[in-house]
């Protein structure tokens, strides 16, 4: 049985404007979460593990030619289509908006990854293995996974709990580490407010490409990008047209109805490619 | 007194109708006489007693039992289990009916051979007079008589064409 | 015990009935005349309302042409299907069978208003972004007059090759009654048995020709139910992309017209004085098909749910809430159980299979939910998406239903009323049992003894 | 219909057990063989289990392939036993009397087969126990309250399968008995004593057969709509994937059962000839019965034809870009084009011509040429339903990749085509593949009309 926790809902923005494609949350996902290094015969057979990736896709014919980035991690779906084929229950939809993937239980059908629009879902093809000096790097909030089953990106739940039980008990501001007046102090995770609790790419995109924050969390902009994503679902239900000009926002691959926690927002082209 | 069964073995199917004819005619009542073949005979081809059975109701009944073991299986186990998937309702019904409909005609078919089974008086080791030329293609007319009349059934066996007639003492001494 | 009828009586006396026109046939084809001609009525006043231009207000017309096309079409199929299988107890129901394709001329009338109805593949006022919008149809960009009159010439090609298949199956018998009838029939039947002595050759050649004609018969109508279900139904809700609906339709058309067969075998027999020719074995083995039919139709409808359902489209969900959960959810209700529900509850215990009246109620039953059907899915169709929405992408709200208004009710019962009304004129026209048919079957079946019972013996010609 | 010359009840036991009471030479030979071959797939999936599934050629796009593939092919051979048995048992076609005991025993091992599929593909195979157990009435682990999610086409499978399996055993074992009585009776020792217990004390008296054969017929009419149900569920499993836009069609229930038979049937066809050639079967097995089979396959073939039709049509109907991404892959990227274009040949145009012709359908060696064929095309068929599908999956063009099938996984589909032979042959040796009650029914049964000059072969009917 699921406990009821605080009502979050958690929802990232990834400002594809300002993405460089520079990788670092790529690597900072896997310090933080114990992937496996991906050595090249991983790449060359598709079996690398990223939990975030970034996807490059060229524009325009040479020479006048653009590289485009876009970073691609769980979308934690509401109508997840990873979730209901699952035979053991090894991943549902959390309370808090994450799609959770329980390792214990998982016996690697494959069935969610084959399931999964954005193909997120990593698969462990053989048992992971670090090298000696990487021993000590590996994080004690992780369980490092056999191979056989599935595994993909948490929006670091380690950090969220991490963050919850510094807020509720030790009353420090998990980043900062200032106290939190007493009188704040409560039980309701209401202190995890937007910045306090950061996932390890969000935290370490050099451009804040990637924004992370409860999406009823009016503290940062987050909410008011989600707000504009699910007006546009309504007026779409209404018979309306949405005019895709005047928005940035949008999910990846809306028309499959998977209602993703993730909302991009679209570059902004300030020299487009003049048509050759 | 008690009833003594006795087997006369027929080559032909004719004879061994005969022979039913002639038992009826010797006012041998139909339960007492039956006729053991290797092939499904056409049902009276040897004018022999009308078979009542009650197979019908055991798949019924089975697929009432399996209907409702599933419906409540299913549901029950998704109750049990609240755990939000994919945006569908915890009780998902179009799941539900296809899990209920295996196990509905699972216990359908279970029941029934249990039925086939139970209808057709098997298993029955301790069986009567038997003889193994029967699966050779023989007629075999198993007939149960008071002890007294033994000798003249075997008789009226015999002349209606029967190759052999086998009794209980010669099986035991046999 | 079903004894075989004597031939020599049965030809006379076929012949007999086939001129005569008792008095309760009189009063039936004087009120689906009646009916006939409201319906036209409606037709008119629908034409005076609406006009051809939209096909909304056509929607009922579009179901009831369906349902007459479903009947007509499929119930020739009958026949055909099991003289391929060479089953004796098909022999009775041969004839009323193919009978059913003259009834498909009236059909080709009612298609021609529709040919003008359906909305053209691209359409060059409403463009989206500057380019032609074009509508997602089998048609793609389309071969020219698609799909109008490439529909037309499969509803013709339908209808003329059962047209055939009757001709050539009522040869022997119109040969037969040519010289016994009289006035019209006599010129009719001398007319169209030509020089038919029933030598081997013309038989064999006719034999051949059957086979032929049904195996072309059987793949045409397939392929233009596969044009109308999806011309008329499918590619008008924008985004409904349902590959398993061309089956469902077939097996809905199959449903109707087996149970037409049945329903008119059940009426002959019993009071059109055919019971000595028709036997039980007929219907009994007739019903076997139609549960099986049945059985088939429900699983391909919840393999068409079941995907939806669990697919979680936004157009699948308004697919299915507009023609299953939402707008026309009592229309399906009464589908289900009139398709599905009843005939099985009817056609499941075998006392009632093999009786004569269990295999005609199933068969009216399963009428009522193809009429059910049609309506769900035509008027639903017709009116999805009005005017330009045809040409958006996807579906996406869930219209209102529409309910029928009296010129609509004229049309439905006034288009059903006409079938009758033909079919009951060709009752009139040729022998409605096929008379060299059962003599034949008299050849190859007869009671023999085996040992002490009495059985049916059977021999397959080979 | 019949051809053939009468047989008596003595003749037909001892030609019919001949595959029993004798063992020819080869064999025990033949079955060292077939189990090497068994054993190498098996250490081969030990090794790859071992080792874990990078021994594999899988990749992230393509999750499923060789294994999943062989799964749905033996899914859709066991449906040739139940089509078989049961639809010619209903119709009452004659000539079904031969068939129907290889095809059902056809079917219990070929699903055996299946089942093994799914469970050594899965990541973690010692622990799939929490899976399997998802019978309908076995949910795993009542203590800890831990149920299986029936909302997945994963857990529907198995409780489809498990019923069909275990449906076709008991059928399988009820149409024995009389059998098991005749071989009780002609056997000593131990072999005696088992037959005796599988007899069951068999006498063959009038209401025993009485219900033997309502047992045939009943037992038919319930097993049809499981039969139905497995596969469609199997279809399921790619139906209810939305975000493969190949798989996630309507159609796939009744295109994968169709399918499945056409697949089937012809596989009985083959095994059929095979039996008459091993063990001199030329009395039972005789031209008219592959004859009929040919013609039957006819209407299959042409029936899945229509159905393959509609799922391509409606694949391009869409026009939506994803799907036409596959399509493209599967009809122009070479070398799946190529595939597509070998698997459409022998799936229908080239064994539909061959039964047009009758002389074709009377040659055993072109018969069983053609049986092979379909079988290659339909395996092809769902590994190109399977594997285009994910290697274009959705629009994310970065992520696009093909699949090459590895060594381990080649050597375990062969281990599951010797497997089934293996266990065909183990079987053949303990159970007649011939019902010997059915064949002299028939023979008793048969008779003759006279119309004029000629004799038309007849049957005695009870009704």
């Amino acid at each position: 049985m699921v406990t009821k926790r605080a009502d979050h809902k958690w929802g990232m923005v990834v400002d594809l404007d300002r993405c460089t494609g520079c990788q670092a949350c790529v690597v900072a996902c896997q310090a933080e979460n114990n992937i496996p290094i991906n050595v090249k015969s991983f790449y060359q057979q598709r079996r690398a593990y990223q939990w975030i990736r970034i996807e490059r896709y060229w524009e325009g014919e040479f020479p006048n030619v653009k590289a485009k980035f876009i970073p691609i991690l769980c979308q934690h779906c509401e109508n997840a289509p990873c979730e209901p084929v699952c035979p053991v229950f090894a991943t549902y939809h959390n309370d808090e908006g994450v799609n959770v993937q329980i390792y214990n239980r998982c016996i690697g059908t494959r069935y969610c990854s084959v399931n999964c629009p954005y193909t997120v879902r990593m698969f462990n093809f053989w048992e992971p293995s670090w090298p000696k000096s990487l021993r000590n790097q590996l994080n004690p909030d992780v369980t490092i996974r056999t191979r056989g089953i599935m595994e993909k990106c948490t929006f670091c739940v380690q950090r969220l709990r991490r963050g919850e039980v510094n807020v509720e008990r030790r009353g420090l501001e998990p980043l900062t580490g200032e106290r939190i007046p007493a009188g704040e102090r409560t039980m309701n995770y209401r202190q995890m407010k937007e910045g306090n609790y950061l996932p390890a790419c969000v935290q370490s995109c050099p451009t804040n490409a990637l924004q992370f924050a409860d999406q009823h969390d009016d503290s940062g902009p987050v909410k008011e990008y989600f707000e504009e994503a699910n007006e546009q679902i309504e007026t779409r239900h209404q018979g309306g047209h949405v005019d895709e000009s005047h928005t940035r926002v949008y999910r990846l691959f809306e028309e499959i109805g998977t209602k993703p926690n993730v909302v991009y927002l679209k570059k902004v082209e300030p020299f487009p490619l003049e048509k050759a | 007194m008690a009833k003594e069964p006795i087997l006369g073995l027929f080559e032909t199917a004719d004879n061994a109708a005969d022979a039913g004819d002639a038992l009826k005619a010797a006012g041998v009542p139909q339960t007492d006489y039956d006729f053991l073949t290797d092939t499904p005979y056409p049902e009276g081809a040897f004018g022999e007693r009308h078979e009542s059975h009650r197979l019908y109701i055991f798949p019924f009944v089975g697929a009432l039992i399996g209907l409702t073991v599933g419906i409540m299986l299913t549901s029950m186990t998704q109750l049990a289990y609240p755990l939000a998937q994919g945006g569908k309702p915890i009780l998902s019904l179009p799941p539900m009916a296809v899990v209920t409909y295996e196990s509905t005609m699972l216990t359908a078919i279970v029941f029934t051979i249990i039925g086939i089974i139970f209808e057709s008086r098997l298993p029955s080791f301790k069986q009567g007079l038997y003889d193994t030329r029967i699966t050779e293609g023989y007629i075999g007319v198993l007939v149960n008589v008071d002890e007294g009349q033994l000798t003249q059934t075997q008789a009226l066996l015999t002349q209606a064409g029967a190759i052999d007639v086998v009794r209980k003492e010669e099986r035991l001494t046999a | 015990m079903w004894v075989f009828p004597d031939v020599t009586v049965m030809s006379r006396e076929v012949a007999e009935k086939t001129k005569s026109s008792p008095k309760p046939f009189t009063i039936a084809l004087v009120a689906t005349g009646i009916l006939f001609i409201l319906g036209i009525v409606g037709f008119i006043a629908r034409a005076a309302d609406d006009g051809f231009g939209e096909i909304g207000p056509w929607g009922y017309y579009m179901a009831v042409f369906s349902m007459v096309f479903m009947v007509t079409g499929a119930a020739p199929l009958v026949s055909v299907a099991f003289r391929f299988t060479k089953s004796h107890w098909r022999r009775p129901l041969s004839r009323v069978s193919e009978l059913f394709a003259i009834v498909g001329i009236l059909n080709l009338l009612m298609f021609i208003p529709l040919m003008f109805l359906l909305p053209s593949i691209g359409n060059p006022e409403v463009a989206v972004g500057g380019e032609l919008a074009v509508r997602r149809t089998i048609w793609f960009e389309g071969p020219i007059g698609a799909p109008h009159s490439w529909d037309l010439v499969g509803v013709i090609g339908v209808v003329v090759t059962s047209m055939f298949i009757l001709w050539l199956s009522a040869l022997p018998d119109m040969a037969e009654c040519r010289h016994t009838a009289t006035g019209f029939r006599r010129w009719l039947y001398s007319k169209l048995s030509g020089n038919w002595y029933g030598t081997k050759r013309q038989w064999n050649a006719q034999k051949a020709g059957l086979a032929l004609l049904g195996a072309f018969y059987f793949m045409t109508l397939i392929f233009v139910q596969f044009l109308i279900s999806s011309d008329y139904a499918q590619s008008l809700i924008p985004g409904w992309k349902d590959s398993i609906f061309p089956v469902i339709y077939t097996l809905t058309s199959l449903q109707m017209g087996f149970g037409a067969i049945l329903v008119t075998l059940f009426i002959i027999r019993r009071w059109g004085g055919y019971e000595g020719y028709i036997g039980k074995s007929t219907f009994w083995s007739g019903s076997k098909v139609l549960l099986g039919i049945t059985l088939l139709w429900v699983y391909h409808l919840f393999a068409f749910f079941l995907t939806f359902w669990y697919g979680r489209l936004e157009i699948e969900q308004n697919v299915i809430k507009y023609l299953v959960t939402d707008t026309y959810a009592i229309v399906f209700l009464f589908n289900l159980a009139f398709s599905f529900a009843l005939p099985f509850a009817v056609l499941i215990w075998n006392p009632v299979r093999r009786s004569a009246w269990g295999p005609a109620l199933a068969g009216a039953l399963v009428i009522i939910g193809g009429i059910m059907f049609n309506i769900r899915i035509f008027v639903g169709a017709a009116n999805a998406a009005p005017g330009s929405n045809l040409y958006q992408g996807f579906m996406e709200h869930v219209p209102a239903p529409v309910y029928p208004d009296i010129w609509d009710v004229l049309m439905v019962i006034g288009g059903i009323g006409a079938a009758v009304f033909v079919f009951l004129l060709a009752t009139r026209l040729l022998p409605i049992l096929a008379i060299w048919e059962v003599k034949e079957g008299a050849l190859y079946q007869k009671w023999g003894k085996f040992l002490r019972g009495e059985y049916l013996i059977l021999g397959k010609p080979e | 219909m019949q051809e053939g010359k009468p047989l008596n009840s003595k003749q037909v036991n001892r030609e019919l057990l001949v595959s029993i009471l004798n063992s020819p030479k080869w064999f025990f030979g033949a079955l060292a063989v077939l189990g090497f071959i068994v054993l190498v797939a098996m250490s081969a999936a030990g090794f790859m289990i071992n080792q874990g599934f990078g021994v594999t050629g899988l990749n992230r796009p393509v999750m499923w392939g060789f294994f999943i593939t062989n799964f749905v092919f033996w899914i859709g051979i066991s449906h040739a036993g139940v089509m078989l048995s049961a639809i010619l048992r209903l119709s009452k076609a004659e000539w079904r009397r031969p068939a129907t005991r290889a095809a059902e025993i056809l079917t219990v091992f070929s699903l055996m087969t299946a089942m093994t599929m799914p469970l050594i593909h899965t990541g973690r195979p010692w622990r799939t126990v929490y899976w399997i157990y998802t019978l309908p009435f076995v949910p795993y682990d009542y203590a800890r309250g831990i149920w299986p999610n029936i909302r997945t086409p994963l857990v529907w499978d198995p409780s489809a399968v498990y019923t069909y399996l275990t449906s076709s055993i008991l059928f399988v074992l009820i149409a024995l008995i009389p059998d098991f009585a005749v071989l009780r009776d002609r056997t000593t020792g131990i072999s005696h004593r088992i037959y005796g217990m599988l007899a069951m004390g068999w006498q063959g008296n009038a209401r025993q057969w009485k219900l033997q054969i309502i047992a045939g017929v009943l037992l038919s009419a319930l097993i049809l709509p499981v039969f139905v149900s497995v596969h469609s569920i199997v279809s399921w499993d790619f139906g209810m994937a939305v975000s493969v836009k190949s798989w996630h069609s309507t159609i796939f229930a009744p295109y994968f059962v169709v399918g499945a038979v056409h697949s089937g049937v012809s596989a009985v066809a083959l095994v059929l000839i095979i039996l008459r050639y091993i063990y001199g079967w030329q009395n039972y097995i005789r031209h008219e019965h592959i004859d009929a089979l040919a013609r039957l396959l006819i209407v299959v073939a042409t029936g899945w034809f229509y159905f393959f039709v509609m799922e391509v049509i409606f694949g391009f109907y869409g026009r939506e870009a994803d799907e036409i991404a596959v399509r493209n892959f599967q009809f122009t990227v070479s070398p799946w084009n190529i595939w597509m274009m070998i698997f459409v040949g022998l799936t229908y145009f080239a064994p539909v011509a061959i039964w047009l012709s009758k002389s074709a359908r009377r040659n055993l060696w072109i018969m069983s040429l053609a049986c092979i064929i379909v079988n290659i095309g339909m395996w092809l068929e769902r590994f190109l339903i399977i594997v285009p599908g994910l290697a274009r999956k959705q629009l994310l063009t970065f992520d696009w990749y093909t699949y090459q099938p590895s060594p381990v996984e080649w050597i375990i589909i062969v281990g599951t085509f010797a497997l089934v032979s293996m266990l065909m042959l183990t079987i053949a040796r303990v159970v007649p593949l011939i019902p010997l009650y059915d064949i002299k029914e028939g023979e008793i049964l048969r008779t003759e009309i006279k119309i004029g000059r000629v004799t038309v072969p007849a049957v005695f009917r009870e009704d």
